[in-house]
């Protein structure tokens, strides 16, 4: 079936409600969907939950804090060990106006693919004895200790791939792939940004990243250049 | 946290400052001579990353970045692409038979055993090898990034750290009183001062920087440290 | 087991011979009829595989082959390509648009929901959408397949088979006997006698093969049965 | 590190000892490594365990029931539901000379996956209520019940791919990926057939489905033809 292709960020991201859970592909610079971040700033949605891998200084995710648009941020990298400028989450978080669930990276993606692949959960031994087991199951199988970590969700997904076609198949560029394949799979909605809008066939079926059927929206658009400052 | 008295109670004199050891350079430079050759490696954010830049194509080594490329050579001069960076946001080269994937796929390798070893940062590392290196209590939050992921799965784990903090606290305490990484997770710490072992859940010196005596290293160790007939200096 | 009276208790003459019915041709013509337009879509081996000739290019069915293919036509008649078949070992064209993948993210696709509908075969269906597919006890063993994970996740589980097994048994039953592939999953039963909806956790008549009326029906179905007062005959 | 490159098939599974828990890849005839399971019927180790996605008339895999080498096999396809030949995998189960575990697909899959990323298990909904879920342990979450299905690895890999690299880099073929990709991942000792080895660089790197670090050896073989019969 064919995707729906929007004429802009801005129309593609319209109708997310307020609260929605929203899964942000990329890691730093490299497959960031920048655009639809941006136009989610400009589209004024409230209350969402972020999932992303990282929400730092030079983020455009902070972008979603300067007129509070964030309640909560699931992710791997928000606050720094060290350094004097702070990112508009930092502060926020501080002042205990967004709140934060900070995840391994390997444990962030391995529930984001239970979410999507219809698993009830794994069990890893990372985050055992540290904070992050808190509230947490911890099974004990054959003598060994194991996190339980359950699925996560959310309702929608915003992307970023190199190429798309009109079937909403994608191909990634380098190292542009990262959480995007995974949160593919993850969300009730999922909108993708792309350099370019080709037909179907044009991507050979070794180079999909995401299939097609993952896909209900797609957008072109420039790259918007991303410098990061953890 | 005030630097307590080591295995030795050396430390009389708690107004001492440390003694000048390795700069960050030197620190990377000797933590590469740690890699075997022909290993699969993945180099942590910050002095870690500047590991790469003191291995030669002879040692035949491949560094892994979590963030999904398998066979980046170094810290890129060329022009900025954003799709090719390491985890730490940094532009790389590859080198030939270099490989893309996701990050779940990443995570296999890394939590799957199929790192040989990681060389990481280190806030503290506990006498029984606990690493604490992603929450500073007083900044709250936190970055995790994948040090939990690397300190559970990569088969050595190497911490290269300043051996203690800007205020001359120890950073190799008996306990940590950061929050942990993981537990009885590292192998190896490389500091400005010293080359320590994590061994049968003790510390044993093993190397001393030039100009360092291994009596200094335990004054300024926050945990026990065995210190054996043969503790050699760095070769640098 | 010999077919039990059904809901109505019409079966009398328990040596009866069942009506000839639908070719499984056109069992899998009708059950091609069920695909809604757009849908993407997973067929089991044996007669299902047969429903990919009877979708047309406007019906834009996207089909899915467990063994890491989204996006084939049908059976192939070019030359045989030992890695271009489907889960049946058969081979296959494919569509523009079409990918590969591993079996992992195969089954990401199936368990996790994103296959509109999946067509399997059957052995027995029980009256509360049980299903039994995998496993004959006379022989032991079995062969699962992709079909306990197709009938927990596909969202919609439409089951092709005969409506009587060679002996004349029912095949749609109160309780399954054979070992189940999965509880409560099968939305619709397609035979050569009916169109069966699972519904409400019972059987309802949809629609008959020409020349079947719906008391033949509910006589070789060993389970209780509704039929509605708009049972249609199916078109072919 | 480059990989290992054996002259011949023979030679690169010789020093694989009786007893082994064997993963060998493949989907009926695709990505399956025909001359290493020939060459394991060559060498003549016993007591093997095979863990294949099917073991039916035709398949190769029933070739190492000849001399009986198969103490167990874990498997989604084994016995049919009907005809009249079997192979002899068939003949030597009905004798109980051989054990048979069956695996639904896709916990199969999950349950090598596990082994691979260092996972203590996944919890799914497969085979929940069916006789899968015998001697399993069932966990109820927020009401719902889950079986837990635990990580599986090998002594042994044996895959096929297209194309390999001296570093050991491996390329699939259409769809030839299947069960390799995963495999790779989950045993001590992995071994794959491909139809060329080139020089590291020229599969590119987004072509690469096995990254080189996986696999241990690497021989050349010409591909077998395979034609299943179920």
């Amino acid at each position: 079936m064919d995707v729906l292709v929007f004429e802009s960020a801005d129309s593609a991201v319209a109708d997310v409600v307020d609260g929605s859970v929203v899964l942000v592909g990329g890691f730093v610079s490299a497959g960031t969907p920048s655009n639809l971040i941006l136009a989610l700033k400009r589209g004024g949605q409230t209350g969402l939950t972020a999932v992303a891998n990282n929400i730092g200084l030079g983020d455009l995710l902070d972008e979603l804090c300067e007129e509070r648009q964030l309640a909560k941020v699931i992710a791997t990298f928000a606050i720094r060990a060290s350094g004097t400028r702070s990112s508009r989450f930092e502060a926020q978080y501080r002042a205990g106006e967004v709140e934060l669930e900070l995840a391994p990276q390997g444990t962030l993606i391995e529930r984001l693919r239970a979410g999507g692949a219809g698993l009830g959960g794994v069990l890893t031994k990372t985050g055992l004895g540290t904070m992050m087991a808190e509230g947490k199951q911890v099974l004990e199988l054959d003598g060994e200790d194991w996190l339980l970590e359950r699925p996560l969700r959310g309702d929608v997904a915003l992307l970023k791939a190199w190429r798309g076609d009109r079937q909403g198949n994608l191909q990634y560029r380098l190292a542009g792939l990262n959480f995007n394949p995974v949160m593919a799979t993850a969300a009730d909605l999922v909108i993708a940004e792309v350099e370019e809008i080709v037909e179907a066939g044009e991507i050979p079926p070794e180079l999909v990243g995401t299939p097609g059927i993952y896909v209900h929206r797609l957008v072109q658009c420039d790259p918007v250049p991303v410098r990061w400052d953890g | 946290m005030r630097p307590g008295p080591g295995a030795l109670g050396r430390l009389n004199i708690v107004t001492a400052q440390p003694p000048t050891g390795l700069s960050r350079e030197l620190i990377a430079l000797r933590a590469a001579r740690e890699l075997e050759r022909g290993s699969v490696v993945n180099l942590g954010i910050g002095l870690p990353t500047l590991v790469a830049g003191f291995v030669k194509p002879a040692d035949d080594i491949l560094f892994q970045a979590e963030n999904g490329i398998l066979g980046y050579s170094g810290i890129s001069d060329s022009e900025f692409d954003s799709d090719l960076i390491n985890a730490g946001g940094q532009p790389v080269d590859l080198v030939p038979g270099a490989s893309f994937f996701d990050t779940a796929d990443s995570f296999t390798m890394i939590r799957g055993g199929h790192i040989d070893a990681a060389i990481l940062g280190g806030l503290q590392v506990s006498a029984r090898g606990d690493l604490a290196n992603w929450f500073v209590p007083a900044r709250g939050g936190g970055s995790v990034g994948g040090a939990m992921d690397l300190a559970v799965g990569a088969r050595k784990l190497i911490i290269a750290m300043a051996h203690v903090t800007r205020d001359g606290e120890p950073r190799i305490v008996e306990e940590c009183d950061y929050p942990l990484t993981a537990e009885r997770c590292v192998d190896v710490i490389i500091t400005d001062l010293a080359v320590i072992d994590v061994r049968d859940g003790g510390l044993s010196l093993r190397e001393t920087a030039p100009g360092i005596s291994p009596e200094e290293v335990a004054e300024w160790t926050g945990a026990g440290l065995l210190i054996p007939d043969d503790v050699a200096e760095m070769s640098l």
